[in-house]
């Protein structure tokens, strides 16, 4: 293979300009503590700081006896480190004659999270999808009522729907309190998938039609597979918000099925005495712990769905 | 040849796409039957004397005129106000200036993501409880402040009325802005390169390609993000009730507790019905028009 | 009161095989006594009804009334309802009644005679709609008692006082040794409650029935309930210190001497026990804030939703039986640090205040509850107006009373 | 002196070399095209030239000006993007003043700028306009406005007619040529297509795997590519390849592979050497029943014929190998005639079949 190099000196032919071009050759310089640099990555690890304080916080104070948490400022490390407060909040804080801790709370919270996330995500997909792809007359109007009921204060719908759950003859039960999960995840999933699916190629859904496929199989053949990206970050919003959901979980419930957050808020609240801050962080470490690592897990994936076409407008 | 046979009738329009119509049932029961039925419900018996029970015994506006003149009602539409505005504002720059800041190529982008991200997961329970113990005078920052030695140094936000409404956006901005951020580096990154190229052979400065090029071209992003932080502004609830239970003497109070509190607590339904109409209402006004031309004429 | 307390246990015995049923039933109970006191005396209740072969499911909701009202309405509402839930005597569970939600237990109650043991006899009264009883008063409990450590007067050098206007006198020496003078909690209702023990304590007996019975708004904007809110500015002064919310916290900060005294109902006690402190030793009880001794009557009642389940619904007037028992009145209200409803049980292992408290019902000293007076909803707007009151120095007492005759003028 | 020059540019991405040590160097007023497939590294060349991406080696200089270091903005250049890149929410007109502003250029100066530009490409009805409410075609226009009104001396081009349609290509080819003309900038122009690359180049530089194969005039790169890799790039249809080898036992070197046995008396060689070779033709240097007096002719078979207007291509099989010629229309034969096929090696190129150079 020839030389570039000589080729085009040959045809330019041109040696003779070349002296007087001086200057600065390779790369521009630049050292690892540029100006730049120093801010970006100072202002960066500030921030981060602030987030981490408060889980540095439940950390450390979970870890202490309360004698040391009375004395000492809730910033200082543990002098004594002790998991009593860990296993107190977890199997023996007391909420009136019940003294099992969290842990008769974690796997109710599974049983209604698990659940609730598959049929709230499963409804809301196949609107999003009948949405974007199937438009049919006054499917806007609907919508439009569903985006606008995400501003409703959970509060006010609570009276209406317990009437609801009543005449259905579903309240009290796991199928009443999962539908009050999908009802209320419905605005902001219906809103992900829509946008999502509205954002695959048309082309794709016509030539499934051409194929033959109708509404369901070109759901579950074609769409469904794509939408990975979205379904991913459709579940880590349910796990969260279910997982986390204090008032339908109080009042959808009964004590032998309350969810963890319910426990939480019972051992938090059941003051004897003193606050146990230990057993409170513990508890609250505890509760926040299965929605933590499905952050900690996915966060990459969830950034990376919410790219793929959660934020189109 | 002739073109001929059965006659094909015009299918009728109610069978046409059935399935996807079978399919959005449940949006449809949910949007008829629990958002407008039951905002319907709500607003009807608000002009009822109803109390613990809903009942059909009408009394015009005395419920309206009664939450009007509640000092506590003022109060609640004025911490939300300004906890509303602070928080939008807050949540949009924080969480744009931590995406832009994601955004330049850093190293461990991944690390600072996740820390930035994970107080999304804990609920308003958690984040009003840890930081409620982080802003108490007795234990946390203001004890920590003074035992280094500057004595006189007061923080004390959810014991001071006047400031507490900003001891609860602490709390909600730690909360919130991460999911902020996130979306906003996921428009960040849907900006096309070849504008940040033509941006910088026009010589334009890092900070006016944000101010006037990029920002206006995520216009999209922005407005899914307002839905999102808006929407949960109107419902804080949680967060309060945790931190301060609307304490010091109420200066922290919000609508949607003032809401919960008339309706169960003071077992004043009616009431309740008629701050959560108000409520309704306000969030009506803006949000009905947007989202009839976000959503409703696109075709 | 006569009786012994064996006497007594004897009854329970004998009585309760009578009316166990033969199925055995969970049931279900809901309730919001879970700070140390409350929950050992709830157990007592738990352990009787357990004896009967039945069992008791606790579904205590942490939190106070104002979290567990709200889902014990929705749940009986929503047709999933308990077997027995707590409600304050009073006017709370009203509509729930009249909505015929709730088991009638006017014939147990015929049979049981509970008219002829349960004094004072407004308690029934308040259990009862158009000539039928509802619920099964458990307790008394009574608001007008000013807590004090003699700790915290010790350390500041003052005697302990003896009634309100020596306690507020004593409020610069406590503060100067770095006490709080009075201790009172964020929560709304706790301010409310000091307001109105104070006045019957500085404007008397019959205003508060003028007030709050008759809902009188003359009298509410007179300059006898001014001289209240005088009396409430110097509270709300003394408790500005006081940064805790529950009322067992403020409660606590006189059990440590970390404050002067608090203004607090009977179940106050119930923490001074658990701490192991001595009543006229550790500390001092002032019932009536030790100017007019007299007491409220309220306290706290079961209601029994109506349910399908024939073995549960027999179970639930067992369960009202039982807790009506003397051996389990005297159980229960010892530990909670409340009177028991009954007339006609041994309380001589009650502590000194309990005592006070006994003779000065004894007397017929007595006032309603406000929770037997007055809607939830009055309530709730006169806690919104104290918690505010007691912590914004900026609202004057004369703006507060333009405000409180307002809401008087407005209630039914 | 060379209006851009490029010296030992080298541009790694980690570990990934992806320009090997350039040199180029570019004449005042030059229209250069750098042409290659996608991943070639030309829009990376191009992009260093802006300043765009740092180089990792290497120098560049801009009017004699040493650039390597300065800011995209100090070199002197506009620059033309493939998805035009335009400012969405401002008006054309804010498109094309947004920068001069930011220069601090006097207000009257732009406004000179401004109607120059928009005369030249004639978009002055469009100048209130957003760039949604413009054709691809008005949009590629404006960006090029947009490198315009900066009134520099080195236009860069990437790829900036890919997103539009064959016609709108075609015309906007012409204009951009005709803008050439008009300014006589100097300008760099990225394409993967060879048709861009012949029509407007002064210049083509061939890239391939970070390297520049061949840079020369577009008819000498199509008449003379230095491998095979040039030959088959250049030319559409592409340029036919047979493959044999090059004997020189009779003294005359011919080249010969089944069936077929070429005199290359006319082949001008540059390194001549006998051993397995490819021998490349265009179509359109093959004559079919001619009549001409051919150096070389043989019969073939006639598997398919394209019409394609003006010329018609004729697909045969000659010796077992695929022979394409191009004909004028009123000479096409038919699909399975036998025909006989003539050509000039003088017009060839031989490449050496294990390395590609051309012999």
């Amino acid at each position: 293979m020839s030389n570039p190099g000589t080729l085009a000196a040959a045809v330019v032919g041109a040696d003779a300009f070349r002296a007087p071009l001086e200057g600065p050759r390779g790369a521009r310089p630049r050292r690892a503590l540029s100006r730049r640099n120093i801010f970006l990555y100072g202002t960066l690890i500030v921030v981060a700081l602030y987030y981490l304080v408060p889980l540095y916080v439940m950390i450390v104070t979970s870890l202490k006896g309360m004698p040391e948490i009375r004395l000492g400022n809730i910033f200082a490390p543990p002098v004594e480190i002790t998991f009593e407060p860990w296993v107190k909040a977890w199997a023996t804080a007391c909420t009136g004659l019940n003294c099992d801790g969290l842990s008769r709370g974690f796997w109710n919270s599974v049983r209604i999270t698990v659940p609730s996330v598959i049929f709230s995500i499963a409804v809301a997909s196949v609107n999003g999808y009948a949405l974007a792809n199937w438009r049919f007359k006054g499917a806007d109007t609907f919508f439009t009522i569903l985006i606008v009921g995400a501003f409703i204060p959970y509060q006010v719908m609570i009276y209406p729907i317990v009437i609801l759950l009543r005449e259905i003859g579903l309240y009290g039960t796991l199928w009443g309190l999962i539908i009050v999960h999908s009802i209320f995840g419905m605005p902001i999933l219906t809103l992900l998938f829509r946008n999502y699916f509205a954002s695959v190629p048309e082309e794709l859904f016509k030539a499934a039609r051409v194929d033959g496929a109708g509404f369901w199989r070109i759901y579950f053949v074609i769409m469904l597979p794509m939408a990975l990206p979205i379904f991913v970050v459709a579940i880590i919003l349910q796990i969260t918000g279910i997982w986390n959901d204090f008032l339908f979980g109080v009042i959808y419930t009964k004590p032998d099925t309350y969810p963890m957050t319910v426990q939480l808020n019972n051992i938090v609240n059941s003051v004897q005495g003193v606050k146990e801050y230990n057993v409170n962080m513990a508890a609250t470490i505890l509760t926040g712990l299965v929605p933590l690592i499905v952050y900690f897990v996915s966060g990459k994936l969830f950034v990376r769905g919410i790219a793929a076409g959660a934020v189109k407008g | 040849m002739s073109i001929s046979g059965n006659e094909v009738r015009r299918p009728s329009r109610l069978f046409r796409n059935l399935s996807a119509k079978i399919a959005s049932i449940p949006m449809i029961l949910t949007a008829l039957f629990v958002f407008l039925g039951g905002t319907l419900w709500t607003v009807l018996y608000s002009f009822t004397n109803s109390k613990l029970l809903p009942r059909l015994k009408f009394v015009g506006l005395d419920q309206y005129e009664r939450l009007w003149s509640a000092p506590r009602w003022l109060t609640s539409i004025e911490n939300l106000l300004v906890y509303g505005v602070l928080s939008l504002i807050f949540s949009l720059v924080i969480g744009f200036l931590l995406a832009a800041l994601l955004d330049q190529k850093i190293r461990f982008e991944g690390v600072f993501r996740t820390i930035f991200l994970y107080p999304f997961a804990l609920s308003f329970v958690v984040t009003g409880l840890t930081w409620q113990w982080i802003l108490n005078p007795d234990f946390g920052v203001q004890r920590l402040v003074r035992n280094a030695g500057w004595e006189s140094f007061t923080f004390n936000p959810l014991y001071d009325q006047r400031i507490v409404i900003y001891g609860i956006l602490i709390a909600g901005l730690w909360q919130g802005t991460g999911l902020v951020m996130c979306l906003m580096l996921a428009g960040l990154r849907g900006i096309d390169e070849d504008i940040w190229k033509a941006a910088r052979v026009d010589g334009i400065p890092m900070w006016k390609t944000y101010m006037f090029i990029v920002i206006p071209m995520m216009r999209p992003v922005f407005i899914t993000t307002l839905v999102i932080i808006a929407s949960g502004i109107v419902r804080l609830y949680d967060l309060v009730v945790a931190q301060t239970s609307g304490g010091p003497g109420g200066a922290s109070e919000v609508p949607a507790k003032y809401v919960y509190d008339y309706m169960f607590l003071a077992q004043n339904l009616g009431q309740g019905f008629a701050a959560s109409t108000m409520m309704l209402v306000t969030v009506a006004i803006v949000v009905v028009p947007w989202a009839y031309l976000e959503f409703g004429r696109r075709r | 009161m006569r009786y012994k307390l064996l006497t007594a246990a004897f009854a329970a015995t004998v009585a309760l095989p009578f009316v166990a049923p033969a199925g055995a039933a969970e049931l279900e109970v809901t309730h919001w006594w879970t700070s140390g006191g409350e929950a050992a005396a709830v157990a007592e209740f738990a352990k009787a009804f357990d004896a009967t072969g039945n069992k008791w499911i606790d579904g205590a909701i942490a939190g106070g009334g104002s979290t567990a009202r709200p889902v014990m309405v929705s749940r009986i509402t929503g047709g999933s309802p308990m077997a027995a839930t707590q409600f304050n005597t009073g006017r709370q569970a009203e509509e729930l009644v009249e909505a015929g939600l709730m088991r009638d237990f006017t014939d147990l109650a015929e049979k049981e005679h509970w008219k002829d043991f349960i004094r004072p006899a407004s308690l029934l009264e308040g259990c009862t709609v158009d000539g039928k009883v509802y619920c099964v008063p458990v307790n008394i409990h009574s608001w007008q008692w000013l807590w004090l450590s003699n700790k915290a007067f010790e350390d500041a050098g003052v005697p302990v006082p003896t009634n309100w206007d020596e306690f507020v006198a004593a409020g610069p020496a406590l503060e100067k040794a770095g006490k709080i003078p009075l201790a009172i909690g964020g929560q709304s209702w706790q301010t409310t409650g000091a307001f109105n023990v104070l006045i019957p304590a500085i404007a008397g007996k019959d205003i508060f029935l003028k007030v709050y019975k008759d809902k009188d708004a003359d009298v509410a904007a007179g300059p006898e309930i001014a001289k209240v809110f005088k009396a409430a500015d110097d509270a709300r002064k003394m408790s500005a210190k006081s940064n805790v919310q529950d009322w067992n916290q403020a409660t606590n900060l006189v059990i440590t001497g970390q404050a002067g005294g608090q203004i607090m109902g009977d179940w106050a006690q119930g923490e001074f026990q658990v701490a192991g402190q001595v009543a006229g030793k550790d500390y001092t009880c002032l019932p009536g804030l030790g100017v007019n001794e007299l007491i409220s009557t309220g306290g706290d009642s079961f209601y029994f939703p109506k349910l399908d389940d024939a073995d549960k619904t027999a179970a639930q007037e067992v369960l009202a039986s039982t807790m009506l028992s003397p051996a389990t009145q005297v159980a229960f209200n010892l530990k909670k640090g409340s009177v028991p409803v009954r007339g006609d049980v041994d309380v001589s292992a009650a502590n000194d205040c309990m005592k006070k408290g006994l003779d000065i019902l004894a007397k017929g000293d007595i006032i309603p509850d406000t929770n037997q007076l007055m809607t939830e909803d009055t309530n709730n707007q006169l806690n919104d107006l104290f918690v505010e009151f007691f912590k914004t120095p900026s609202l004057t007492p004369e703006e507060a009373q333009k405000r409180y005759a307002a809401i008087i003028a407005a209630a039914d | 002196m060379p209006s851009v020059a490029v010296r030992n540019l080298s541009l790694n991405f980690g570990a990934v070399p992806v320009l090997k040590n350039l040199d180029l160097d570019i004449e005042e007023g030059e229209f250069l095209v750098l042409l290659g497939p996608s991943g070639c590294g030309k829009s990376t060349l191009l992009n260093c030239i802006a300043g765009l991406l740092d180089v990792s080696d290497g120098q560049i200089f801009i009017k004699g000006k040493n650039v390597t270091w300065e800011e995209p903005k100090d070199r002197g250049i506009g620059m033309v993007f493939q998805s035009y890149a335009l400012y969405p929410q401002m008006t054309v007109k804010g498109n094309l003043t947004f920068g001069l502003k930011n220069a601090g250029v006097a207000r009257d100066e732009i406004a000179r700028r401004i109607a120059r530009t928009a005369e030249i490409l004639q978009i002055e009805p469009l100048l209130d306009r957003k760039p949604a409410q413009l054709s691809g075609g008005q949009r590629q226009r404006v960006a090029i406005g947009r490198a315009l009104v900066r009134d520099v001396d080195v236009f860069l081009f990437d790829e900036p007619l890919s997103n539009l349609d064959a016609k709108l290509r075609s015309e906007l080819r012409v204009e951009i040529k005709r803008l050439h003309q008009k300014l006589a900038n100097t300008m760099i122009y990225v394409t993967h297509d060879q048709i861009e690359a012949m029509t407007l180049a002064d210049r083509i530089a061939v890239m391939k795997g970070g390297l520049i194969q061949q840079l020369d005039h577009p008819q000498e790169i199509y008449k003379r590519p230095v491998n095979r890799y040039v030959a088959g790039f250049i030319g559409s249809p592409g340029m036919n390849f047979l493959d044999g080898a090059v004997s020189t036992d009779t003294g005359a070197p011919r080249f010969k592979a089944e069936g077929i046995d070429i005199p290359l008396d006319n082949y001008r060689f540059e390194n001549a050497r006998p051993g397995a070779a490819v021998f490349g033709i265009r179509p359109e240097h093959i004559g079919i029943n001619s009549g001409d007096d051919w150096p070389f002719s043989a019969a073939a078979s006639v598997e398919i014929v394209e019409p394609m207007g003006s010329d018609t291509l004729v697909w045969t099989r000659l010796g077992g190998q695929n022979l394409t010629i191009r004909v004028s229309s009123e000479r096409a034969p038919r699909t399975g005639d036998q025909v006989s096929v003539g050509f000039d090696p003088m017009n060839a190129s031989l490449f050496d079949a294990a390395s590609g150079v051309r012999l």
